[in-house]
Protein backbone atom coordinates (compact mmCIF):
# COMPACT_ATOMS: atom_id res chain seq x y z
CA UNK A 1 0.00 0.00 0.00
CA UNK A 2 2.78 2.54 0.79
CA UNK A 3 4.28 2.18 -2.81
CA UNK A 4 1.45 4.35 -4.07
CA UNK A 5 2.53 6.90 -1.54
CA UNK A 6 6.10 6.47 -2.64
CA UNK A 7 5.44 6.47 -6.14
CA UNK A 8 3.38 9.98 -5.57
CA UNK A 9 5.96 11.28 -3.33
CA UNK A 10 8.64 10.74 -5.42
CA UNK A 11 6.95 12.26 -8.69
CA UNK A 12 6.40 15.42 -6.99
CA UNK A 13 9.96 15.51 -6.22
CA UNK A 14 10.74 14.97 -9.47
CA UNK A 15 8.59 17.61 -10.89
CA UNK A 16 9.78 20.08 -8.03
CA UNK A 17 13.81 19.14 -8.87
CA UNK A 18 12.95 20.23 -12.77
CA UNK A 19 11.06 23.49 -11.70
CA UNK A 20 14.06 24.52 -9.49
CA UNK A 21 16.83 23.60 -12.20
CA UNK A 22 14.45 25.66 -14.59
CA UNK A 23 13.61 28.51 -13.00
CA UNK A 24 15.57 31.42 -13.22
CA UNK A 25 14.23 33.46 -10.43
CA UNK A 26 17.23 32.65 -7.06
CA UNK A 27 14.38 32.97 -4.23
CA UNK A 28 11.69 31.23 -5.76
CA UNK A 29 14.81 28.66 -6.30
CA UNK A 30 15.29 28.59 -2.28
CA UNK A 31 11.73 28.44 -1.63
CA UNK A 32 11.18 25.10 -3.96
CA UNK A 33 14.13 23.61 -2.16
CA UNK A 34 12.03 23.58 1.14
CA UNK A 35 9.46 22.26 0.12
CA UNK A 36 11.52 19.75 -1.42
CA UNK A 37 13.18 18.86 1.83
CA UNK A 38 9.78 18.69 3.08
CA UNK A 39 8.94 15.74 0.96
CA UNK A 40 12.39 14.10 1.46
CA UNK A 41 11.78 14.16 5.01
CA UNK A 42 8.44 12.32 4.38
CA UNK A 43 10.07 9.51 2.45
CA UNK A 44 12.72 9.06 5.53
CA UNK A 45 9.86 8.68 7.29
CA UNK A 46 8.39 6.52 5.36
CA UNK A 47 11.60 4.32 5.08
CA UNK A 48 11.22 4.87 9.25
CA UNK A 49 14.43 6.62 9.25
CA UNK A 50 12.71 9.17 11.77
CA UNK A 51 16.05 10.50 13.28
CA UNK A 52 17.04 11.20 9.97
CA UNK A 53 13.67 12.92 9.05
CA UNK A 54 14.24 14.65 12.06
CA UNK A 55 17.57 16.38 10.86
CA UNK A 56 15.95 16.85 7.22
CA UNK A 57 13.22 18.99 8.50
CA UNK A 58 15.55 20.89 11.13
CA UNK A 59 18.30 21.79 8.67
CA UNK A 60 17.12 21.28 5.33
CA UNK A 61 13.90 22.81 5.24
CA UNK A 62 14.68 25.05 8.57
CA UNK A 63 18.28 26.35 8.39
CA UNK A 64 19.93 25.79 5.10
CA UNK A 65 16.20 27.75 3.56
CA UNK A 66 17.45 30.74 5.83
CA UNK A 67 21.04 30.47 5.27
CA UNK A 68 20.02 30.03 1.63
CA UNK A 69 18.07 33.64 1.94
CA UNK A 70 20.69 35.03 3.60
CA UNK A 71 22.94 34.49 0.65
CA UNK A 72 20.80 35.79 -1.61
CA UNK A 73 20.44 39.36 -0.17
CA UNK A 74 24.04 39.85 -0.53
CA UNK A 75 24.01 38.82 -4.12
CA UNK A 76 20.86 38.95 -6.76
CA UNK A 77 17.57 37.71 -6.96
CA UNK A 78 18.00 36.85 -10.44
CA UNK A 79 19.69 33.45 -12.27
CA UNK A 80 22.04 35.46 -15.06
CA UNK A 81 21.32 33.34 -18.31
CA UNK A 82 24.22 31.46 -19.45
CA UNK A 83 24.08 30.14 -22.81
CA UNK A 84 26.33 27.23 -23.54
CA UNK A 85 26.72 23.86 -24.38
CA UNK A 86 25.95 21.76 -21.82
CA UNK A 87 26.37 18.66 -23.25
CA UNK A 88 29.70 17.93 -21.76
CA UNK A 89 27.77 18.46 -18.17
CA UNK A 90 24.77 15.88 -19.36
CA UNK A 91 27.38 13.43 -20.22
CA UNK A 92 29.38 14.11 -16.48
CA UNK A 93 26.16 13.90 -14.63
CA UNK A 94 24.84 10.54 -16.89
CA UNK A 95 27.42 8.41 -16.32
CA UNK A 96 27.76 9.67 -12.08
CA UNK A 97 24.24 8.57 -11.96
CA UNK A 98 24.22 5.52 -14.04
CA UNK A 99 27.42 4.65 -11.97
CA UNK A 100 25.67 4.91 -8.70
CA UNK A 101 22.51 2.86 -9.65
CA UNK A 102 24.58 0.18 -10.93
CA UNK A 103 26.35 0.06 -7.28
CA UNK A 104 22.75 -0.06 -5.94
CA UNK A 105 22.38 -3.24 -7.00
CA UNK A 106 24.73 -5.13 -5.72
CA UNK A 107 22.82 -3.98 -1.90
CA UNK A 108 20.70 -5.81 -0.19
CA UNK A 109 16.94 -5.76 0.01
CA UNK A 110 15.34 -3.32 1.95
CA UNK A 111 14.60 -4.50 5.16
CA UNK A 112 16.19 -7.87 4.34
CA UNK A 113 17.15 -9.55 7.64
CA UNK A 114 20.57 -11.29 6.47
CA UNK A 115 21.94 -7.42 5.22
CA UNK A 116 25.22 -7.12 7.22
CA UNK A 117 23.69 -4.18 8.47
CA UNK A 118 21.46 -6.01 10.85
CA UNK A 119 24.55 -8.82 11.40
CA UNK A 120 27.17 -7.11 13.56
CA UNK A 121 26.61 -5.02 16.87
CA UNK A 122 23.14 -3.82 16.10
CA UNK A 123 21.38 -6.85 18.00
CA UNK A 124 23.43 -5.92 20.95
CA UNK A 125 23.17 -1.95 21.23
CA UNK A 126 19.59 -2.98 20.85
CA UNK A 127 19.40 -5.05 23.80
CA UNK A 128 21.60 -3.65 26.14
CA UNK A 129 21.86 0.21 25.38
CA UNK A 130 18.22 0.26 27.75
CA UNK A 131 20.43 -0.77 30.72
CA UNK A 132 23.60 0.49 30.31
CA UNK A 133 22.74 4.11 29.20
CA UNK A 134 18.97 4.77 30.58
CA UNK A 135 18.50 6.42 27.78
CA UNK A 136 14.75 5.53 25.75
CA UNK A 137 16.33 6.33 22.45
CA UNK A 138 18.69 3.73 20.93
CA UNK A 139 20.07 6.26 17.69
CA UNK A 140 21.41 8.22 20.70
CA UNK A 141 22.96 6.13 22.97
CA UNK A 142 24.57 5.08 19.67
CA UNK A 143 25.40 8.46 18.66
CA UNK A 144 26.72 9.87 21.90
CA UNK A 145 28.48 6.87 23.78
CA UNK A 146 28.85 3.65 21.54
CA UNK A 147 30.30 5.76 18.73
CA UNK A 148 31.20 8.62 20.96
CA UNK A 149 34.67 9.05 18.86
CA UNK A 150 32.77 9.63 15.70
CA UNK A 151 30.20 11.96 16.68
CA UNK A 152 33.56 14.02 18.59
CA UNK A 153 35.04 14.12 15.08
CA UNK A 154 31.85 14.86 13.22
CA UNK A 155 31.35 17.94 15.77
CA UNK A 156 34.56 19.38 15.10
CA UNK A 157 34.14 19.22 11.63
CA UNK A 158 30.69 21.39 11.65
CA UNK A 159 32.30 23.51 14.18
CA UNK A 160 35.27 24.49 12.11
CA UNK A 161 32.89 24.91 9.19
CA UNK A 162 31.00 27.59 11.60
CA UNK A 163 34.00 29.14 12.23
CA UNK A 164 34.62 29.67 8.69
CA UNK A 165 31.44 30.77 7.33
CA UNK A 166 31.70 33.55 10.92
CA UNK A 167 34.68 34.38 9.34
CA UNK A 168 33.59 35.07 6.00
CA UNK A 169 30.73 36.86 6.42
CA UNK A 170 31.87 38.29 9.71
CA UNK A 171 34.27 40.45 7.38
CA UNK A 172 31.52 41.71 5.09
CA UNK A 173 29.39 42.81 8.18
CA UNK A 174 32.49 44.80 9.79
CA UNK A 175 33.06 46.61 6.23
CA UNK A 176 29.44 47.45 6.26
CA UNK A 177 29.87 49.13 10.48
CA UNK A 178 32.93 51.12 9.12
CA UNK A 179 31.42 52.91 6.41
CA UNK B 1 6.76 35.85 39.94
CA UNK B 2 6.90 35.26 35.91
CA UNK B 3 10.33 33.50 36.16
CA UNK B 4 8.71 31.01 38.07
CA UNK B 5 5.53 30.45 36.14
CA UNK B 6 7.51 29.95 33.05
CA UNK B 7 10.41 27.67 34.71
CA UNK B 8 7.31 25.61 35.85
CA UNK B 9 5.32 25.51 32.52
CA UNK B 10 8.72 24.52 30.67
CA UNK B 11 9.51 22.08 33.33
CA UNK B 12 5.89 20.76 32.66
CA UNK B 13 6.29 20.22 29.27
CA UNK B 14 9.32 19.00 29.61
CA UNK B 15 8.13 16.07 31.54
CA UNK B 16 5.38 15.47 29.76
CA UNK B 17 7.08 14.89 25.91
CA UNK B 18 10.37 13.24 27.90
CA UNK B 19 8.12 10.60 29.65
CA UNK B 20 10.86 10.17 32.54
CA UNK B 21 8.76 10.48 35.45
CA UNK B 22 10.32 9.03 38.39
CA UNK B 23 13.74 9.52 39.87
CA UNK B 24 15.13 6.62 38.37
CA UNK B 25 17.62 7.99 35.56
CA UNK B 26 18.97 11.22 38.06
CA UNK B 27 20.90 12.22 34.53
CA UNK B 28 18.35 12.67 32.33
CA UNK B 29 16.14 14.31 34.96
CA UNK B 30 18.92 16.77 35.69
CA UNK B 31 19.75 17.75 32.14
CA UNK B 32 15.94 18.30 31.49
CA UNK B 33 16.27 21.17 34.68
CA UNK B 34 19.10 22.68 32.90
CA UNK B 35 17.68 23.14 29.68
CA UNK B 36 15.04 24.32 30.92
CA UNK B 37 16.97 26.45 33.03
CA UNK B 38 18.50 27.08 30.10
CA UNK B 39 15.60 28.20 27.94
CA UNK B 40 13.99 30.50 30.87
CA UNK B 41 17.64 32.52 31.20
CA UNK B 42 17.30 33.27 27.09
CA UNK B 43 14.14 34.73 27.11
CA UNK B 44 14.70 36.49 29.85
CA UNK B 45 17.81 37.90 28.13
CA UNK B 46 15.56 38.51 24.91
CA UNK B 47 12.94 40.43 27.01
CA UNK B 48 9.94 38.55 26.07
CA UNK B 49 8.76 37.47 29.57
CA UNK B 50 5.99 40.09 29.89
CA UNK B 51 2.23 40.41 31.28
CA UNK B 52 0.55 38.56 28.12
CA UNK B 53 3.01 35.60 28.58
CA UNK B 54 1.14 35.20 31.33
CA UNK B 55 -2.55 35.99 31.92
CA UNK B 56 -4.22 33.08 33.37
CA UNK B 57 -6.84 34.66 34.46
CA UNK B 58 -7.93 34.76 30.47
CA UNK B 59 -8.27 31.08 30.75
CA UNK B 60 -11.83 30.99 32.07
CA UNK B 61 -13.15 33.57 29.70
CA UNK B 62 -11.74 32.08 26.54
CA UNK B 63 -13.49 29.09 27.66
CA UNK B 64 -16.81 31.18 26.77
CA UNK B 65 -15.78 32.27 23.75
CA UNK B 66 -14.08 29.47 22.11
CA UNK B 67 -17.31 27.62 20.97
CA UNK B 68 -19.04 30.44 19.79
CA UNK B 69 -16.09 31.00 17.31
CA UNK B 70 -15.62 27.31 16.43
CA UNK B 71 -19.48 26.78 15.07
CA UNK B 72 -18.53 30.23 13.49
CA UNK B 73 -15.61 28.83 12.07
CA UNK B 74 -17.39 25.76 11.19
CA UNK B 75 -20.48 27.90 9.03
CA UNK B 76 -18.28 30.25 7.51
CA UNK B 77 -15.99 26.97 6.46
CA UNK B 78 -19.25 25.50 4.40
CA UNK B 79 -20.29 29.14 3.15
CA UNK B 80 -16.64 29.42 1.43
CA UNK B 81 -16.41 25.69 0.46
CA UNK B 82 -19.85 26.07 -1.32
CA UNK B 83 -18.22 28.86 -3.58
CA UNK B 84 -15.47 27.50 -4.43
CA UNK B 85 -17.51 24.31 -5.98
CA UNK B 86 -20.00 26.42 -7.23
CA UNK B 87 -18.96 28.86 -9.93
CA UNK B 88 -22.08 30.15 -9.90
CA UNK B 89 -22.28 31.55 -6.25
CA UNK B 90 -20.48 34.94 -6.52
CA UNK B 91 -17.48 36.13 -4.57
CA UNK B 92 -17.27 39.90 -4.25
CA UNK B 93 -13.96 40.08 -3.02
CA UNK B 94 -13.63 43.61 -0.94
CA UNK B 95 -11.44 45.27 1.72
CA UNK B 96 -13.40 46.87 4.60
CA UNK B 97 -12.48 48.81 8.08
CA UNK B 98 -13.63 47.12 11.03
CA UNK B 99 -12.94 49.02 14.16
CA UNK B 100 -12.25 46.64 17.21
CA UNK B 101 -13.40 47.94 21.30
CA UNK B 102 -10.91 46.55 22.88
CA UNK B 103 -8.44 47.71 25.10
CA UNK B 104 -5.55 45.85 25.58
CA UNK B 105 -3.13 44.72 22.75
CA UNK B 106 -3.56 40.74 23.89
CA UNK B 107 -7.56 41.19 23.16
CA UNK B 108 -7.21 42.85 20.05
CA UNK B 109 -4.97 40.22 18.27
CA UNK B 110 -7.09 37.62 19.62
CA UNK B 111 -9.78 39.75 17.74
CA UNK B 112 -7.43 40.14 14.79
CA UNK B 113 -7.04 36.11 14.59
CA UNK B 114 -10.52 35.17 15.31
CA UNK B 115 -11.08 37.52 12.34
CA UNK B 116 -8.51 35.19 10.10
CA UNK B 117 -9.46 32.05 11.58
CA UNK B 118 -12.80 32.55 10.25
CA UNK B 119 -12.90 31.73 6.43
CA UNK B 120 -13.76 34.40 4.32
CA UNK B 121 -12.13 37.27 6.23
CA UNK B 122 -8.75 37.98 6.71
CA UNK B 123 -7.13 40.53 8.40
CA UNK B 124 -4.41 42.52 6.76
CA UNK B 125 -3.74 44.65 9.04
CA UNK B 126 -3.75 46.87 12.36
CA UNK B 127 -3.13 50.54 13.03
CA UNK B 128 -4.64 52.13 16.66
CA UNK B 129 -8.15 51.77 15.83
CA UNK B 130 -9.44 49.87 13.08
CA UNK B 131 -7.91 46.38 11.49
CA UNK B 132 -8.06 46.50 7.66
CA UNK B 133 -10.27 43.48 6.63
CA UNK B 134 -9.90 41.65 3.17
CA UNK B 135 -13.49 39.53 3.01
CA UNK B 136 -14.48 37.17 0.24
CA UNK B 137 -18.00 38.04 -0.15
CA UNK B 138 -20.25 40.70 0.70
CA UNK B 139 -22.39 38.33 3.56
CA UNK B 140 -18.68 37.87 5.27
CA UNK B 141 -18.10 41.46 4.82
CA UNK B 142 -21.48 42.44 6.23
CA UNK B 143 -20.80 39.85 9.27
CA UNK B 144 -17.49 41.32 10.44
CA UNK B 145 -18.29 44.75 10.14
CA UNK B 146 -22.04 44.17 12.48
CA UNK B 147 -19.42 44.36 15.05
CA UNK B 148 -20.89 40.80 16.53
CA UNK B 149 -17.81 39.18 16.80
CA UNK B 150 -16.18 42.29 18.37
CA UNK B 151 -18.98 42.60 21.44
CA UNK B 152 -18.38 38.83 22.21
CA UNK B 153 -14.45 39.49 22.21
CA UNK B 154 -14.88 42.35 24.53
CA UNK B 155 -17.36 41.38 26.21
CA UNK B 156 -15.39 37.60 27.01
CA UNK B 157 -12.47 38.58 27.95
CA UNK B 158 -12.38 42.52 28.85
CA UNK B 159 -14.41 42.30 32.20
CA UNK C 1 -9.49 4.44 6.08
CA UNK C 2 -6.39 6.36 6.56
CA UNK C 3 -5.12 4.68 3.23
CA UNK C 4 -8.10 7.09 1.69
CA UNK C 5 -7.34 10.30 4.28
CA UNK C 6 -3.48 10.15 2.80
CA UNK C 7 -4.72 10.27 -0.75
CA UNK C 8 -7.19 12.81 0.02
CA UNK C 9 -4.30 14.47 1.83
CA UNK C 10 -2.18 13.51 -1.18
CA UNK C 11 -3.97 15.18 -3.57
CA UNK C 12 -4.60 18.87 -1.92
CA UNK C 13 -0.54 18.62 -1.81
CA UNK C 14 -0.15 18.33 -5.29
CA UNK C 15 -2.92 21.41 -5.83
CA UNK C 16 -0.50 22.98 -3.59
CA UNK C 17 2.26 22.62 -5.49
CA UNK C 18 0.33 23.39 -8.70
CA UNK C 19 0.27 26.88 -7.53
CA UNK C 20 3.29 27.37 -6.31
CA UNK C 21 4.75 26.36 -9.41
CA UNK C 22 1.96 28.67 -11.11
CA UNK C 23 2.02 31.68 -8.43
CA UNK C 24 2.64 34.86 -10.56
CA UNK C 25 3.22 36.56 -7.45
CA UNK C 26 6.14 36.02 -5.32
CA UNK C 27 3.06 36.10 -1.88
CA UNK C 28 0.86 33.23 -4.18
CA UNK C 29 3.74 30.43 -4.06
CA UNK C 30 4.69 31.64 -0.13
CA UNK C 31 0.93 30.91 0.69
CA UNK C 32 1.58 27.38 -1.20
CA UNK C 33 4.46 26.22 0.72
CA UNK C 34 3.32 27.53 4.06
CA UNK C 35 0.20 25.40 2.96
CA UNK C 36 2.24 22.53 1.64
CA UNK C 37 4.34 22.32 4.66
CA UNK C 38 0.61 22.41 7.12
CA UNK C 39 0.02 19.18 4.68
CA UNK C 40 3.09 17.34 5.12
CA UNK C 41 2.15 17.93 9.17
CA UNK C 42 -1.06 15.99 7.74
CA UNK C 43 0.41 13.33 6.40
CA UNK C 44 2.94 12.81 8.68
CA UNK C 45 0.27 12.38 11.50
CA UNK C 46 -2.12 10.10 9.56
CA UNK C 47 0.98 8.12 8.21
CA UNK C 48 2.06 6.96 11.77
CA UNK C 49 -1.42 5.44 12.50
CA UNK C 50 -1.17 4.29 8.89
CA UNK C 51 1.84 2.18 9.82
CA UNK C 52 0.17 1.50 13.72
CA UNK C 53 2.77 3.69 15.08
CA UNK C 54 2.09 6.77 16.31
CA UNK C 55 5.03 7.57 18.27
CA UNK C 56 6.26 9.57 14.96
CA UNK C 57 4.10 12.71 15.90
CA UNK C 58 6.89 14.57 17.72
CA UNK C 59 8.42 15.08 14.63
CA UNK C 60 4.54 16.45 12.80
CA UNK C 61 4.96 19.35 16.02
CA UNK C 62 8.71 20.09 15.02
CA UNK C 63 7.21 20.54 11.73
CA UNK C 64 4.75 22.93 12.57
CA UNK C 65 6.90 25.17 14.39
CA UNK C 66 9.66 24.96 11.38
CA UNK C 67 6.70 25.80 9.23
CA UNK C 68 5.57 29.08 10.86
CA UNK C 69 9.16 30.15 11.39
CA UNK C 70 10.53 29.18 8.06
CA UNK C 71 7.43 31.63 6.40
CA UNK C 72 7.77 34.30 8.81
CA UNK C 73 11.92 34.22 7.88
CA UNK C 74 10.68 34.11 4.24
CA UNK C 75 8.19 36.55 4.92
CA UNK C 76 10.80 39.05 6.22
CA UNK C 77 13.42 38.89 3.91
CA UNK C 78 10.66 39.61 1.01
CA UNK C 79 9.62 43.05 2.93
CA UNK C 80 13.07 44.28 4.00
CA UNK C 81 14.91 42.20 1.97
CA UNK C 82 17.36 41.43 5.00
CA UNK C 83 17.13 38.76 7.86
CA UNK C 84 18.85 40.84 10.20
CA UNK C 85 16.63 43.88 9.77
CA UNK C 86 15.27 45.77 12.46
CA UNK C 87 11.17 46.29 11.63
CA UNK C 88 10.80 48.95 14.61
CA UNK C 89 13.80 50.61 12.87
CA UNK C 90 12.54 50.63 8.93
CA UNK C 91 9.17 52.24 10.19
CA UNK C 92 11.42 54.91 11.78
CA UNK C 93 13.14 55.65 8.66
CA UNK D 1 -16.63 -1.55 12.93
CA UNK D 2 -16.95 -0.07 16.60
CA UNK D 3 -18.38 3.19 17.23
CA UNK D 4 -14.90 4.63 17.98
CA UNK D 5 -14.24 3.70 13.96
CA UNK D 6 -17.59 5.30 12.96
CA UNK D 7 -16.91 8.78 14.49
CA UNK D 8 -13.33 8.61 13.02
CA UNK D 9 -14.48 8.33 9.36
CA UNK D 10 -17.39 10.95 10.67
CA UNK D 11 -14.49 13.52 10.81
CA UNK D 12 -11.43 12.17 8.67
CA UNK D 13 -13.96 11.80 4.95
CA UNK D 14 -15.04 15.58 5.33
CA UNK D 15 -11.91 16.65 6.73
CA UNK D 16 -10.26 15.83 3.75
CA UNK D 17 -12.98 16.43 1.47
CA UNK D 18 -12.43 20.02 2.89
CA UNK D 19 -8.48 20.03 2.33
CA UNK D 20 -9.14 19.19 -1.03
CA UNK D 21 -11.60 21.92 -2.02
CA UNK D 22 -9.17 24.48 -0.32
CA UNK D 23 -6.75 23.44 -2.33
CA UNK D 24 -9.11 23.36 -5.80
CA UNK D 25 -9.69 27.10 -4.36
CA UNK D 26 -6.38 28.06 -4.29
CA UNK D 27 -6.01 27.02 -7.68
CA UNK D 28 -9.79 28.14 -8.51
CA UNK D 29 -9.82 32.16 -7.25
CA UNK D 30 -8.67 34.90 -9.05
CA UNK D 31 -6.10 36.83 -7.36
CA UNK D 32 -3.67 36.59 -4.30
CA UNK D 33 -6.34 37.78 -1.50
CA UNK D 34 -9.20 35.26 -2.25
CA UNK D 35 -6.38 32.35 -2.11
CA UNK D 36 -5.80 33.21 0.73
CA UNK D 37 -9.44 32.27 1.67
CA UNK D 38 -8.94 28.70 -0.07
CA UNK D 39 -5.99 28.02 2.05
CA UNK D 40 -8.01 29.04 5.49
CA UNK D 41 -9.86 26.31 4.87
CA UNK D 42 -7.58 23.75 4.85
CA UNK D 43 -5.74 25.28 7.70
CA UNK D 44 -8.86 25.61 10.10
CA UNK D 45 -11.42 23.02 9.86
CA UNK D 46 -10.01 20.60 7.30
CA UNK D 47 -6.76 20.06 9.54
CA UNK D 48 -8.75 20.11 12.68
CA UNK D 49 -11.62 17.59 11.03
CA UNK D 50 -8.28 14.92 9.80
CA UNK D 51 -6.67 15.62 13.33
CA UNK D 52 -9.69 15.19 15.53
CA UNK D 53 -10.30 11.76 13.74
CA UNK D 54 -6.95 10.69 14.45
CA UNK D 55 -7.88 11.56 18.24
CA UNK D 56 -10.88 8.89 17.88
CA UNK D 57 -8.45 6.49 16.88
CA UNK D 58 -5.67 7.44 19.57
CA UNK D 59 -7.73 7.00 22.54
CA UNK D 60 -7.25 8.25 25.96
CA UNK D 61 -3.12 8.05 26.18
CA UNK D 62 0.12 10.08 25.52
CA UNK D 63 -0.62 10.61 21.51
CA UNK D 64 -3.80 12.50 22.18
CA UNK D 65 -1.95 14.28 23.84
CA UNK D 66 0.44 15.05 21.34
CA UNK D 67 -2.34 15.36 18.77
CA UNK D 68 -4.06 18.72 20.72
CA UNK D 69 -0.62 20.34 21.09
CA UNK D 70 -0.68 19.92 17.33
CA UNK D 71 -3.98 21.07 16.72
CA UNK D 72 -3.65 24.16 19.31
CA UNK D 73 -0.19 24.84 17.73
CA UNK D 74 -1.55 24.86 14.28
CA UNK D 75 -4.57 26.86 15.18
CA UNK D 76 -2.22 29.55 16.78
CA UNK D 77 0.12 29.81 14.17
CA UNK D 78 -1.62 29.08 11.18
CA UNK D 79 -3.47 32.63 10.94
CA UNK D 80 -0.69 34.54 12.00
CA UNK D 81 1.12 33.20 9.22
CA UNK D 82 -1.38 33.95 6.85
CA UNK D 83 -1.88 37.36 8.28
CA UNK D 84 1.88 37.88 7.85
CA UNK D 85 1.56 36.70 4.35
CA UNK D 86 -1.53 39.45 3.35
CA UNK D 87 0.15 42.15 5.39
CA UNK D 88 3.52 41.66 3.68
CA UNK D 89 1.50 41.95 -0.22
CA UNK D 90 -0.42 44.77 1.26
CA UNK D 91 2.68 46.94 2.34
CA UNK D 92 4.36 45.81 -1.04
CA UNK D 93 1.57 47.02 -3.13
CA UNK D 94 -0.10 44.34 -4.53
CA UNK D 95 -3.82 45.48 -5.57
CA UNK D 96 -6.57 43.25 -4.83
CA UNK D 97 -9.13 42.20 -7.16
CA UNK D 98 -12.26 43.83 -6.96
CA UNK D 99 -13.76 42.36 -9.98
CA UNK D 100 -17.63 42.87 -9.63
CA UNK D 101 -19.39 45.79 -10.87
CA UNK D 102 -21.16 46.83 -7.23
CA UNK D 103 -17.92 47.22 -5.42
CA UNK D 104 -17.31 50.36 -6.97
CA UNK D 105 -17.06 52.99 -4.27
CA UNK D 106 -17.04 50.67 -1.63
CA UNK D 107 -13.57 50.14 -1.42
CA UNK D 108 -12.54 51.94 1.59
CA UNK D 109 -9.12 51.22 1.81
CA UNK D 110 -7.88 53.31 -1.31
Amino acid sequence: MTEILDIALLSFMIVLAIAVSRMQNLFMAAMMTGIFSFLSAIVFTLLDAVDVAFTEAAVGAGVSTVLLLGTLSLTTREEKIVKKNNALALLVVLITGSALIYGTLDMPNYGDPNAPVHQHVADRYIEKSGEEMGIPNIVTSVLASYRGYDTLGEVTVIFTAGIGVILLLGHIWRKEDEQ
Amino acid sequence: MRYIFMSIVAFGTWLLWSGHYTLEHTLVLAIGILSCAFVVYLAGRLSIVDEEGYSIHLIWSLALYIPWLIWAIIKANIDVAKRILNPRLPIAPRIVRVTGTQKTDLCRVIFANSITLTPGTVSLDLDEEDIVVHALTKEAADDVQSGDMDRRVTTALEQ
Amino acid sequence: MFIAAMIGILVTMALALCRALLGPTVYDRILSVNMFGTKTVLFIAVLGFLTDRPDFLDLALIYVLINFIGTLAVLKFVTYNDLGADPEEQNRT
Amino acid sequence: MTIVDILSWICLIPGCILCMIGGLGLLRLPDFYSRMHGGGITDTLGASLVLLGLMFQGGLTMVTVKLVMLLVILLLTSPTSTHAVGKAALTSGLKPFLGNPDNKGKNEHD
